[in-house]
């Protein structure tokens, strides 16, 4: 299922340095997530890892809009919204080997990763889990009576959570600052939405009276354009709304899902060819404001930090023992 | 040393004779209302909490005092609320969510086992949970098998929340108070049962550790430890033992977790004997947790081994002629007592 | 909240006979409830009841067009669907009475009330409880390949539970047997929905893809004439329906709930105009299908069949006490 | 008498030796495959159970041998599921629903403790249940706080559900067999690090009651209880202690719940010292339970307290450095086996 009825914008009010910066968050992501595959292959990671490779136009285009304070909720495939709402690469490295330095001290890993400074509540196991944590967000701003803004990132997988329903149906009777962004990448672990989700996606919201637009979440500059328009919104009062930003997975379900026999090689192809970096770099050289050299100095920089950081977990201490019992209770 | 109503004498060094009394559901309220008042990041969440001042009416008021932007009439979400409830207490706000009948804390499950209990330790003591979740245990209202039963066993099971089970009004109003200023997620069960027990209650401000027994009878033969109402019903059998010239100690743990063993412990070495009730479904319920930890601790002080006694092991049936069978009677608690010390 | 976009027949192609069971049978659950609150009052009746009164074209309505293998959930406030699925009176008061000769042999009472040789699954004391359990018995026609159907009765309260949502994506993926009855009464407890339910109440199940209908909730031969035609479409293969009925509770939410401080005398004055019962009076003396005296005549009679079931259920015993023990397991 | 490669001895009555060795996956696939065969009323629903055969691999094959009515994906949505499966088997199907990780079952609650575990019972035995839920417990997959619990504790509480938590391929394949033709809803926790294990189960028809504990390992120093995978921790620890002279006895409940309280009550009579290990949260967890049961029933008899080992009353942490050491090794249950005995 592939929805769209949302905002199509150029960008054109925001100039190039914007762009290339979105660019570079993009590349980080993308670098973060191929060495992180590359800890697990080489066993040098335990457990697993979700990774975001070819959703990066969301997180970044969302997180683009936000200001530090404002909140993020996050999921199993949480890396990229970390890095984009502004997490350091050494310590995100450092959580996902399980070090003292990690973002969670080591207790958490990947699916747990947060780096609460910069407004991120945490990844999620709990598919759906965090719906209410971001609605409960964003009731404590509008008790605060700030104007923050609450970003609730989730699978389509989890549109079959009741939870979210709940979530929704307060947001919206409350008029709550929370943005629900439905990450569509078309499938829940090997099962393709079409066999999970009946009707509309958008018409999930629409029904409880939330603001819902479906949108290509390969271009950033749609994510981009679209986020101001919600998130402003939402921060000024005017209340929820949610997105399907249809977009796809590029990898497996996890690291470890290399056959992919739940897919096409063709499928595959066909969306790799809306590479949300590509696409970005094909704007941004065919209205002239960069060209492939920039590009390339981004991600040879961005390998640098990735590689430096990546050195740094690997050499960095595990947490004492002492360190299981810590934190249990505050 | 003051005496409740009932008889149940509390901690002398806390209360005057003379004090004013008060029913438990205005010392919940108190609780509530002083620490909202104190505190403007206290919020009330719930199914009819506000208008209606709560199902039990244990509320009342405190929309008139507080606005409706504390007091909050939620759907019928138990899910919803306490996911939001824990999205605001790591964002600044510290909610009270009230889950009507505990029967229905099945639904926040998610929400308090994987969420709230889980959130300090992940984020490596970074964001903490400071919410309470009020809610209610107890039979004996004929209300059947899903409005009838006592699930606190569940919520102490797992590490990161802290679980309450106040006996008297004083007992409620210093741990609700503590629960909301608490750091931690804190569910408290409520006796549906006890909400118009009456008993003294201090003016002042106070506050109760949880995690803190307390000795409600001091006794020499036997040690009856028990929870919640089960403090009334341990009550009238300590009454009879004592007609039956048995001296038993009657022990309160007040909170489930953290847990007191050592007083429990202490107890029942000195009295050699020990006898645990509460009014969970026995098996794997609190008084196995109880038992175990008093037979390990107090091992070689025991004459007798440790009893129990819960309710059966059977959902709670609606008719009165089934259902008072299913909970610890005080008959009950003494005939085993007084095998025990026999 | 009251929506209706829904059916309006006029049930002409229906004799006499027909309306006029139906209105015995509303009879029977409006003098029921009369008598069940009558037990309560004077302390005959251990616990409380949610009485049906004013709701009952709903319960008659759809179960008039179902089949006594049909399967129905109930709710809280579930003496009306029991009674018009089939059930006998007198079991029924002694299930009230937690007597050994009530349905449930006095185990269930009011709240879990159920006779399931007519189909009847159940009352539940959860709210919205039963709609993964109308949503597997839909399962369970569609696997054993029968032509049954399951109604799901709930009220505007239960919209709030996420079970629902989960439910009806469910049945509308694999085409499930299932009517979802939503008796809007407007209140749950003592809350009015205008508070609790954002949105639409009928888009809650068109988001989803299921077919849905506001109908107005009193009038019998509306209830009737949209249940034929949802029952069988679901019967004939064509999926899940939602149904909002709009409707009052006419009494208090239980019978103990007589202030209600919650809503005004003028707003109930408004709704008693639209009693059920008298509206099908009115319809069938002024089409002349029946007359005062026949509507009479059927009070006495029901009321004599009521009063009989009540002194039986007062005269039965009380399980004995090793029942307690018996059916914690098969 | 055949001998697993791991080396535990199974019940003399049911194995022969040279029998075929299968995994507990394969053990767990050819129950419910059999009894897809023998009873159409049996089908599977859960997320990935279907094309992927389950994350675990568990059910590969059977979408191909039953077809997709009766091997049915389905959305994210485990209250649903299990509400599905209530609702299905009161009306004549026996489904067999999965729950992808333990700590999922949180989702599940209401069904299961409100729905499930009490229809028999309020409907006055007129409504049956024959549902099983299949999910997962254990740690040390460095899956971290919300993928490694052992939440069977939960479930044990509850009367009307039964929990399984069986150990051996063959307890697997015998348990999940009776599970299934059971008419009660039977709760069935596969440890994940299990299924690759292997283990003698013969080729022909069986099935193993539930509620029998078995037997590991004959001795007579002492006892040791241990459930699912704690058997296999046990029983290193019972070889570690035949070396150091002393005989343990190695007791599998195979059920939480129904609980053959007399064979561990006897055994530890026997013994005079029992120890329980149980990979569940230590609080309010399963060896409360147990270590009460025992308490009681052979205090004259006991030398020594009874001990327990669970897991540590902490989430569960990502890291390696942290998660081994919140689970029950071997070396520890050696060292307090030893301890007790000394
Ligand atoms: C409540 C719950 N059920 C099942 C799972 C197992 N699981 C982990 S990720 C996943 C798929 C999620 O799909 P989606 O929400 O679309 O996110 P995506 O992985 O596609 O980003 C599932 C089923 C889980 N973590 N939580
Ligand atoms: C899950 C759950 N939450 C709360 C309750 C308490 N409760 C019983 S009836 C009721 C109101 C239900 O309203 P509605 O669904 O509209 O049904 P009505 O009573 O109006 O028929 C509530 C909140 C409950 N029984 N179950
Ligand atoms: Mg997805
Ligand atoms: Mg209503």
């Amino acid at each position: 299922m592939t929805e769209t009825n949302g905002t199509k914008q150029n960008g054109a009010e925001l100039d190039a340095e914007h762009w290339l910066q979105a660019y570079e968050q993009m590349v980080r992501i993308r670098s973060f997530e191929e060495a992180a595959n590359e800890l697990y292959t080489s066993a040098r990671m335990p457990g697993i890892a979700h990774l975001y490779i070819g959703e990066e136009a969301i997180a970044v285009g969302m997180c683009e809009v936000l200001r530090q304070d404002d909140y993020i909720t996050s999921t199993h495939r949480g890396h990229g919204h970390c890095l984009a709402k502004g997490a350091a690469l050494d310590r995100m490295f450092a959580e996902l080997l399980g070090k003292e330095a990690g973002y969670c001290r080591g207790k958490g890993g990947s699916m747990h990763i947060a780096d609460q400074e910069t407004g991120n509540l945490g990844a999620n196991g709990i598919v759906g889990g965090s719906a209410g944590i971001a609605t409960g967000a964003g009731m404590s701003i509008k008790l605060r009576g700030t104007d923050q803004v609450a970003v609730c990132f989730f699978g389509d997988g989890a549109l079959g959570q009741g939870l979210l329903y709940e979530s929704m149906n307060m947001a919206q009777l409350w008029k709550l600052p929370v943005i629900y962004v439905c990450e569509n990448n078309q499938y829940g672990e090997y099962t393709h939405n079409s066999k999970t989700a009946a009707g509309s996606m958008i018409g999930r919201a629409t029904g409880f009276g939330v603001h819902a637009q479906g949108i290509d979440g390969q271009d950033i500059r749609t994510v981009y354009s679209t986020a101001r328009l919600v998130v402003d919104r939402a921060r000024n009062g005017g209340g929820p709304a949610f997105l399907v930003c249809n977009t796809y997975r590029f990898r497996g379900h996890h690291v470890g899902d290399i056959d992919r026999p739940y897919r096409t090689r063709e499928e595959e192809e066909e969306w790799a060819k809306r590479d949300p970096l590509k696409l970005l770099e094909d704007w941004l050289t065919k209205t002239r404001q960069a060209d492939a050299s920039v590009f390339e100095r981004i991600q040879q920089d961005v390998q640098t930090a990735v590689d430096e950081a990546v050195n740094f977990a690997l050499e960095a201490p595990f947490p004492e023992e002492s360190e299981v019992e810590r934190h249990v209770y505050a | 040393m003051s005496t409740l109503k009932n008889g149940i004498v509390c901690s002398p060094a806390i209360h005057a004779p003379g004090e004013r009394e008060i029913t438990f559901s205005q010392a919940i309220r108190e609780a509530v209302a002083e620490e909202m008042a104190r505190d403007e990041r206290v919020f009330v969440i719930g199914e009819d909490v506000a208008e209606a001042g709560s199902v039990f009416k244990v509320l009342v008021g405190l929309l008139d005092e507080f606005g409706a932007d504390r007091v909050i009439d939620s759907p019928i979400s138990e899910a919803g609320i306490a996911g939001i409830g824990v999205g605001a207490a790591i964002t600044g706000m510290r909610p009270i969510v009230d889950i009507m009948f505990g029967d229905f804390t099945t639904l926040v499950m998610d929400q308090m086992i994987n969420q709230a209990a889980k959130t300090h330790y992940m984020s490596g003591g970074k964001l903490t949970v400071p919410m309470v979740l009020r809610t209610t245990l107890g039979a004996s209202r004929r209300s059947a098998a899903q409005h009838s039963q006592s699930l606190h066993a569940l919520f102490s099971h797992i590490p990161g929340l802290k679980v309450a089970v106040p006996a008297t009004p004083y007992d409620a109003k210093g741990l609700m108070k503590s629960a909301i200023r608490d750091d931690n997620p804190v569910v408290i069960f409520e006796d549906k049962m006890l909400y118009q027990q009456k008993g003294p209650v201090p003016e002042g401000e106070y506050v109760l550790p949880l995690g803190q027994a307390d000795v409600k009878r001091a006794g020499e033969d036997i040690t009856i430890v028990a929870t919640s109402s089960m403090v009334y019903t341990a009550l009238e059998a300590v009454d009879k033992l004592a007609e039956a010239g048995i001296s038993a100690e009657l022990v309160d743990p007040r909170t489930t977790t953290p847990l007191d063993t050592e007083t429990l412990i202490e107890s029942a070495r000195k009295t050699s004997r020990a006898l645990v009730v509460d009014e969970g479904y026995q098996q794997y319920g609190v008084t196995g947790e109880l038992a175990a930890v008093i037979a390990d601790g107090a091992f070689y002080y025991l004459d007798a081994p440790v009893k129990r006694i819960g309710a059966m092991n059977v959902p709670v049936p609606f008719s009165p002629a089934m259902e008072d069978l299913t909970i610890p009677s005080a008959d009950y608690v003494f005939e085993t007592a007084k095998a025990m010390c026999g």
